[in-house]
């Protein structure tokens, strides 16, 4: 119910619609890119695009096909963002109802190590830890769970905190329900379109994430078809063959505007509090 | 020949036709600055610590070496008015100027050249130059002015290296004085400019040394912006940022040709491209070093990256120069490559995995040309991991054994003899090879020191064939310098490649 | 009551503020001795390439040793020695660091002035003006207006600042060629260093052509590094202003016959700035992040290109010295902004 | 000529997208210095009145149709610029949140000169002298010091003085005071009344007093309204609005109110709730018909005028209006054996909190060595000031809390020490109905299965609890189809009734009730103590009542307890505690209620 009065908010919609096409592009990707992502042609580097050819988007400067490129970045795009965001929501969720509900020492303890993780800048924590782990995409998804679960754990923390002194949830406990289940009923469900609102604004982070990561020549494997990547090398070749800098932009503009539609959509009223991003 | 009519040079070199003003430029300009945007940074102000062909010219504003080049490559006075190789090649005796002074005012005497090239070396310092110069044994300084350097072992190529790499002359007494660190901060040298400011990776600008003893630049201030990624050098040029600038793609480099304001060089160089390899780990194998030789297509190399500009080379020199084969060549053949992989057991589905670095940005398609060979590579059951590096980190993984199987690496030889390209392309002590294998290594060694000039060249001519053929050395091609600058700005062209603002001019 | 009890408190209360800044300081350092010296796959790699002699010694010592020596060594202000640009990293600090820190205040005020603006005019659009007389129809076209903006503001956030930054190259750096876009400076003029900060060097050097200069060469990083932020400053202060709308004493103000500019810059802005500060707060480490990239691509000399150029380099005691730099430099913000806050709100923050 | 005179105003909503009268053409007349009394239930849009005198209205919100004229000048169609000089000079307001109403970021000063200046005081020194001026009219305590403090830093009583020295400052025609006093506790309220009262008098203002409370209206005004719906339903002198009520509603608003005297009659327990204002729009004739216990088929269809002369109401049948009448006295409770033990036995139970941080840690005593007992099915009432502790005490007997010291007994068993054990027994033992019914239901589940949920927690079986909930709405008086709706869905009377519902599944022996009528309407609290009355007959169970409102305790409970700064200061039948009180507490507590109550 609460799911079709979701789809009725355009913006969900526009969202939903955003990220299903790149999903899809991205599943579909080895069955209808035209040629090898990695498959070089030097005689024909750097064409322009041109939809009828074989080469609908053109070729970069080692004649790959950008079109391919572009469909197999969507892989890796989303093979880091969907893993990185879960994964960074999973860990942030269980410290943050922890956190939340136990209160105390344990909501001391782990707003602490939130503390000192959020004094690193994120993107320089997440930089510094690929470096240490070593390039890769698992390494990545890796270092956007430990960094990127604080975002959840901050938000979330606050609203268990918020949702745990209300009444009902001292209720459940008087009426003789245990701990376990009187967060799984009481607080999990209240706080889920919170979860959800964080989990695909992570997601939409975590597509600019692997684009920096990769425009910076640092995570993934340099011949990697990565949205980054390109842009990288697109900057050289802006003026022979334009859409290889604009095309892996566009894509990385439509993902990551996707998932912030679908975000904030979802967590419209929740939007407020959401961008002030404080506990 | 020290008074080298630098303007008659000049006239000959760079003809440009006076062009209106510049509709790009966004702001005035003084005639006597230029802004230079160059790929990369100096790795510290000792100009004797690393051997980065890119920081030469850089260096060269600010210190001086004994022995110079003119543009077409021949030895020139320097420092030294003059200079004596013995026929044993056993000692070098260069007589100093007496008319040098250091930028902090003291006068430059032989004891600076036995520091230099001898003292500080003996005393430990880390620099390369200890590898260049490891041959001699004292350099005696009877006068002020008058400098013998003794070698241990014949040392046939020491004038061309005193106009070589990292040979510049450092003033003993400041170095003692502040010490190694305040010396890289504030560096002194007798160069005909001085440094005014240094931002790590950003920019260096540049005094004129007024008090310079010899001919005395235009420029009064050179600023050189430091910008690593090619297509952002181009946008520099283009826009006005920059007046001058290198390395960048071909293609860029032709588009910015026919910009009105700007003058767009593709120009031959004495450097090479190679694969430095190593002879362990993934490469321990020569059936996978020669596959790996063999599966390159240099000519599509060239056609896809310097519009066919850069020749295809089989041996580690330049065409034209001493030690090159006419009658040698490596043939692209992916089919033998193949075989000689399947040999090993290996085979597109089983690949044999190996590391491969490359700079990125260095120097024209470097970055590209590194991708495209792991392409090729790919095709024929070579699987190779890529990473980026630069020049300095370059020898810094070699010091400790760490470099990947393959780098791709830019050689410059500025003298152009066959002991610069393969005796330090593939002398396991020298700071370039990572080719650490003894067999060869000690037919290099005696290489050196061969003393008669006909058996010199015909050694280094049978090693660079065989160096090629067990697959220690993968030569790709002659180096193209892509120089774009401001119509109306001129400079002196080196057949080395060497971009010197002392020699630049607004026209 | 006691007058000195205030007094006395103050001060405990700032006592109690700086040890949790101590204790948050070392748990950072710990993080970072773990990410950088625990962490590494292969661990002789960085080891190696310590470099300095000096601090080779320690890697032979067990790790919780490491750790005490590695504080001591930063007690003592010694961040070690760049293996790959020869010089001590302190001093490469001293000149990264002022010039991050600029292009952040600068990318800042772009962010809050754009916020600010676009915020209010986002508020006036969905309220019809502020008049609060109702008047039927506000409501629906109001709502619409929201979702627009709301909308709006999402899809320009979405543009993450390195593709800004591309686009400015782009479009004022090189279609244009109305800005500059390398460095700080232009060529011909020289670099004042006194406090590390260009734009108030060249001022105090009194150097106005290096001033004009240096602020030439800010306005597309700052821009491009803070346009990312405006967004979301609008979207604050759109809601925390329709929040102070709904507040009782903005009514009563109104109802004591205060003109609506009164009621807004008295009332309803002083209401809407600490969501704002807290934002800046919380964006504060985000926007260091997206300024390496910013930095990166205009060869602005921060600590961001410090950073990327010591990672490819494997330079492991400038990645150290600059990474904790950046922390030191969001805690001062956040401290910074706590003052502020304190300042701006009398009341005690409830915890 | 009056000084505002409110002539056929009507006032519309847009709600969901449907246009819906909030009041419609309504009619009053205030005189230059009368106070007129506008009372009504929420909902009945008496606030909308004083916002429209403003024309500051809520988005959505316009007058469509008459005029309210001020002075001969009507406000409506006024030029905004003209309104806007009027507002603070000649018409001030009084508002409800006395400190919600003052910016919580600048000092009261700062806010006063704010106001004086606008006034036309010029010059720092003029300010400060009228500042002291107006804050001394207002006997506030050290008013140099008071210039320099926040509203956090003042007591919800001492802003509301800030705010009445600032309403008067202007010396103005006409003052709005809305519920000035609601968010006040008792004591302070009657402070604020005389302060507005001797205000009044002394400068001759009008007041339009806008209030909930009829006896409380009747006590400061000349005149008194009474609003239903959107209507003045009822309005004249208001001695005689009081004395003998002309409208059934104004009757049955007083027969639901509990008394402070006489005997404890029963309460009259109006049916369900006034129409939201989408009901009211498509309700023809009279709009209090459908609750309305002498309703004819008449009053179905035609809304009638206000008729009368100085003592008018809307009803065609005035003379039936004194017969609705409520018994005379409420039930005995039933009999029970003497000698029972305690279902409750606190022994000197105390509770600290611990606040602050490392360095100054702030001790805060909420409940200090308190001991009492609780007989089964005995009705005990806790009464104080906000801050008295006694919220706490009933967060410690229901398990909330635990004791920093003392010994708690539950039906027999020490549960001091808490404990699985402990807390497995309390299920039974107690069981607690919480204040705000908003935050105690959960909103994501039906009503069927939160008033269930002590089974859900013995993992009952589905039919059983269907069984069950069926049982606990009729005998709670809610429809059996309340059990799919969420609350949300509710309304205020029928969300607390699931929160009892809820608290009795279990069967409990012991009810800590905390604050359960406040905030709740006149006719929804008595629906609601009605109820308890009800329960108390069929079921077999303690009440703990915790409670400000003297008059609901006087009526729901046999003892009563009066709690002080953490402390029990007075004990005993409730009837002697309010009859002849000992503690000072306990008379100043008594001593601010409204007269007649």
């Amino acid at each position: 119910m609460t799911v079709l009065r979701w789809l009725r908010s355009g913006r969900v919609l526009a969202g939903l619609l955003a990220v299903a096409l790149v999903l899809a592009l991205a599943v579909l990707a080895p069955a209808i890119a035209p040629h090898d992502p990695e498959a070089q042609d030097l005689t024909m580097t750097l064409q322009p695009a041109h939809l009828g050819s074989a080469y609908p988007l053109g070729t970069d400067a080692l004649g790959r096909c950008v079109l391919s490129r572009l469909l197999f970045g969507a892989r890796l795009a989303l093979s880091v963002a969907i893993p990185g965001a879960l994964g960074a929501m999973l860990l942030g969720a269980a410290l943050a109802y922890a956190a939340g509900y136990l209160g105390g020492r344990t909501d001391r303890l782990i707003g602490r190590a939130v503390d000192a993780v959020t004094l690193f800048p994120p993107l320089i924590l997440i930089l510094i830890l690929v470096f240490a782990l070593g390039a890769g995409p698992t390494n990545l998804v890796l270092a956007i769970v430990l960094v990127d679960w604080t975002r959840f754990c901050r938000v979330l923390r606050h609203e268990v905190r918020v949702v745990v002194q209300r009444d009902h949830v001292a209720a459940a406990r008087l009426l003789g329900f245990s701990h376990i289940r009187t967060l799984a009923i009481e607080v999990v469900p209240a706080t889920l379109p919170l979860l959800v609102t964080l989990l695909a604004l992570e997601m939409g982070i975590a597509v600019v994430v692997e684009a920096i990561v990769s425009f910076l020549g640092l995570g993934v494997q340099p011949d990697q078809a990565a949205w980054g990547q390109m842009i990288a090398d697109g900057r050289t070749a802006l003026h022979q063959a334009p859409a290889n800098l604009l095309a892996p932009a566009a894509a990385i503009l439509v993902t990551v505007a996707g998932f912030n539609l679908l975000g904030d959509g979802l967590g419209r009223k929740l939007a407020a509090r959401l961008v002030e991003d404080r506990a | 020949m020290a008074d080298l009519s630098r303007r008659a040079l000049l006239g000959v070199l760079v003809a440009v036709p006076h062009s209106a003003p510049s509709a790009v430029q966004g702001y005035p300009k003084a005639r006597d600055a230029v802004t230079i945007g160059w790929p990369g940074d100096v790795a510290g102000w000792d100009p004797n610590r690393r051997f980065v062909p890119d920081a030469q010219p850089i260096y060269k504003m600010l210190y001086d070496q004994p022995l110079d080049q003119d543009p077409r490559l021949n030895l020139v006075p320097g420092l030294a008015k003059a200079w004596q190789l013995a026929p044993d090649a056993r000692s070098l005796e260069v007589e100093l100027r007496d008319d040098v002074t250091f930028h902090d005012g003291t006068k430059l005497t032989s004891a600076d050249f036995r520091w230099t090239f001898h003292e500080r070396i003996a005393a430990g310092h880390e620099v390369d130059t200890a590898r260049s110069w490891r041959k001699v044994v004292d350099i005696e300084t009877p006068s002020a002015t008058r400098a013998i350097m003794r070698f241990g072992s014949p040392a046939p190529t020491a004038p061309a290296w005193l106009a070589f790499l990292g040979s510049f002359v450092v003033p003993k007494h400041y170095m003692q004085k502040v010490g190694l660190a305040a010396f890289g901060a504030h560096p002194v040298g007798t160069g005909p400019y001085r440094l005014a400011e240094h931002q790590p990776g950003t920019r260096i600008v540049l005094e004129r040394n007024d008090a310079y003893w010899g001919p005395k630049p235009t420029m009064r201030r050179v600023t050189v912006q430091i910008i690593n990624n090619p297509s952002a050098r181009a946008a520099a040029i283009e826009s006005g940022n920059v007046d001058l600038t290198v390395a960048m793609p071909v293609r860029e480099t032709a588009r910015l040709g026919h910009i009105a304001t700007l003058e767009a060089e593709l120009n031959p160089i004495t450097r090479i491209i190679l694969l430095q390899v190593r002879d362990d780990a993934g490469f321990a194998d020569r059936n996978i070093r020669l596959a790996a030789h063999h599966a390159i297509d240099k000519q599509a190399l060239s056609q896809a990256f310097y519009g066919n500009a850069a020749v295809p080379l089989s041996v580690p020199v330049i065409p034209g120069s001493p030690g090159f084969l006419d009658d040698f060549t490596f043939p692209h053949d992916p089919d033998m490559a193949r075989e000689l992989l399947s040999r090993s057991g290996y085979s597109p589905a089983q690949p044999a995995r190996i590391r491969m670095a490359t700079t990125r940005g260095q120097f024209p398609a470097d970055y590209d040309i590194a991708r495209a060979i792991v392409g090729m590579w790919k095709t024929v059951g070579i699987e190779a991991a890529l990473e980026v590096l630069d020049y300095a980190r370059y020898f810094e993984l070699n010091r400790a054994g760490r470099l990947p199987e393959a780098t791709l690496y830019s050689f410059d030889n500025a003298i152009g003899d066959p002991e610069a390209y393969a005796g330090y392309l593939l002398a396991p002590h020298q700071p370039y090879s990572p080719w650490k294998d003894t067999a060869l290594g000690e037919k290099v060694r005696g290489l050196f020191d061969v003393p008669g000039e006909a058996e010199r060249i015909a050694g280094w001519r049978a090693l660079n064939r065989e160096a090629v053929e067990i697959g220690a050395c993968m030569p790709l091609l002659r180096s193209v310098q892509t120089l774009v600058r401001r119509k109306d700005l001129a400079y002196r062209r080196f057949g080395n490649g060497w971009v010197l603002p002392q020699t630049m001019d607004w026209i | 009551m006691a007058r000195l009890a205030p007094c006395g408190r103050r001060l405990l209360a700032i006592a109690q503020r700086l040890l949790a800044i101590a204790q948050r300081l070392l748990t950072v350092l710990l993080l970072l001795f773990i990410v950088l010296r625990v962490l590494p796959a292969d661990p002789a790699a960085p080891a190696a390439e310590i470099g300095a002699t000096r601090q080779q010694t320690s890697l032979d010592e067990a790790l919780p040793m490491q750790f005490a020596i590695w504080l001591g060594w930063l007690v003592q202000g010694d961040l070690g020695h760049s293996s790959h640009l020869d010089r001590p990293v302190a001093g490469l600090l001293a000149e990264a660091l002022p010039a991050t820190v600029e292009l952040a205040i600068l990318a800042s005020s772009v962010a809050v002035l754009l916020g600010v603006a676009g915020g209010l005019v986002l508020f006036a659009l969905q309220w019809g003006g502020w008049q609060g007389t109702g008047g039927r129809g506000t409501g629906r076209r109001g709502e619409t207006r929201a979702a627009l903006a709301e909308t709006g503001t999402m899809l320009l956030m979405s543009i993450p600042a390195f593709l800004w930054a591309l686009l400015f190259i782009l479009v004022f750096g090189v279609l244009l060629a109305a800005m500059p876009f390398t460095g700080r400076l232009d060529p011909g003029l020289s670099h004042p260093f006194i406090t590390g900060f260009l734009l108030l060097d060249t001022l105090l050097v009194g150097d106005p052509r290096a001033f004009l200069s240096a602020a030439r060469h800010m306005v597309l990083p700052a821009v491009a590094l803070g346009i990312g932020f405006a967004p979301l400053v609008m979207r604050v202060l759109r809601a925390s202003l329709i929040e102070a709308y709904q507040a009782d004493y903005i009514l009563q103000a109104r109802l004591r016959g205060l003109s609506e500019e009164q009621v807004l810059l008295r009332h309803a802005l002083g209401h809407a700035a600490l969501p704002t500060l807290g934002l800046l707060r919380a964006q504060c480490g985000l926007l260091l992040g997206a300024a390496v990239l910013v930095e990166v691509i205009f060869a602005y000399p921060g600590m961001g290109r410090l950073l990327v150029d010591a990672m490819r380099n494997t330079d492991l005691s400038v990645i150290q010295g600059v990474v904790l730099a950046y922390c030191a430099v969001v805690l001062s913000a956040n401290v910074l902004i706590d003052g502020l806050h304190l300042l701006l709100n009398p009341r005690p923050r409830a915890r | 000529m009056s000084l505002l005179v409110a002539r056929g105003l009507t006032l519309e909503a847009r709600v969901e997208g449907e246009i819906v009268p909030v009041f419609r053409g309504l009619n009053f007349a205030l005189e230059s210095g009368r106070a007129l009394g506008l009372v009504g239930e929420s909902g009945a849009g008496k606030s909308m009145v004083g916002r429209t005198i403003a024309q500051l209205l809520p988005p959505g919100f316009a007058v469509t149709h008459g005029t309210m004229e001020f002075d001969g000048h009507d406000l409506v169609a006024m030029p905004p610029s003209r309104r806007r000089a009027l507002l603070g000079r000649d018409i001030a307001f009084i508002p409800q949140a006395p400190q919600a109403a003052l910016n919580p970021r600048r000092t009261i000063g700062a806010q006063l000169d704010e106001h004086h200046a606008r006034l036309g005081v010029r010059g720092r020194r003029d300010l400060r002298e009228y500042a002291l001026a107006a804050l001394h009219s207002v006997h506030l305590p050290d008013p140099q010091g008071l210039r320099g403090r926040y509203p956090h830093e003042l007591s919800a009583g001492m802003c509301q003085r800030v705010l009445i020295a600032m309403a008067f400052a202007g010396r103005p025609r006409l003052v709005v005071a809305d519920e000035p006093t609601t968010a006040l506790d008792a004591t302070t309220q009657a402070h604020i009344i005389a302060l507005i009262r001797a205000l009044q008098r002394a400068q001759g203002t009008a007041v339009l007093f806008i209030t909930h409370d009829l006896r409380l209206a009747a006590g400061l005004c000349d005149d008194v309204a009474v609003m239903y719906a959107g209507d003045i339903v009822e309005t004249g002198p208001a001695a005689a609005v009081l004395a003998a009520a002309r409208h059934p509603y104004t009757r049955c608003l007083q027969l639901a109110n509990p008394r402070m005297t006489g005997p404890r009659r029963a309460l009259y327990p109006l049916p369900e709730q006034m129409p939201g204002l989408r009901a009211l729009a498509r309700l023809d004739g009279c709009r209090f018909a459908p609750r309305c216990p002498i309703v004819a088929e008449y009053c179905l269809r035609t809304d009638p005028p206000l008729e009368g002369t100085s003592h008018r109401a809307a009803c065609i049948r005035p003379g039936l209006v004194p017969a609705i009448t409520v018994a005379a006295e409420v039930a005995p409770p039933p009999w029970r054996p003497a000698g029972e033990a305690p279902v409750l036995a606190l022994d000197g139970v105390s509770k600290h909190f611990v606040t602050g941080g490392f360095f100054r840690p702030d001790r805060v005593d909420a409940v200090r060595e308190v001991s009492l007992r609780i007989a089964p099915g005995e009705f005990v009432a806790v009464v104080g000031v906000s801050g008295s502790g006694k919220s706490t005490l009933g967060r410690l007997v229901a398990g909330l809390e635990q004791p920093s010291a003392g010994r708690i007994v539950l039906a027999g068993q020490d549960v001091t020490a808490g404990g699985e054990a402990a807390r497995l027994h309390r299920v039974t033992a107690v069981q607690m109905v919480f204040q705000d019914p908003q935050s105690a239901l959960n909103p994501r589940r039906r009503v069927a299965s939160i008033i269930t949920q002590a089974l859900e927690a013995q993992s009952a079986p589905g039919s059983v609890r269907e069984k069950r909930a069926r049982e606990l709405l009729a005998e709670l008086g809610l429809p059996l189809e309340l059990g799919v709706r969420r609350p949300g869905q509710l309304s205020g009377g029928e969300r607390q009734r699931v929160n009892i519902a809820r608290a009795l599944c279990a069967v409990p022996r012991l009810l800590v009730a905390d604050e359960i009528t406040s905030g709740l309407d006149v006719s929804v609290q008595a629906q609601l103590l009605t109820l308890l009355h009800r329960l108390r007959q069929d079921h077999d169970f303690a009440l703990l009542f915790i409670s400000h409102d003297l008059a609901a305790v006087r009526h729901l409970c046999d003892r009563v307890l009066v709690m002080h700064q953490g402390a029990i200061v007075e004990e005993g039948p409730t009837e002697t505690v309010f009859g002849w009180p000992r503690h000072d507490h306990t008379r100043a507590l008594l001593a601010a209620l409204p007269a007649g109550a």
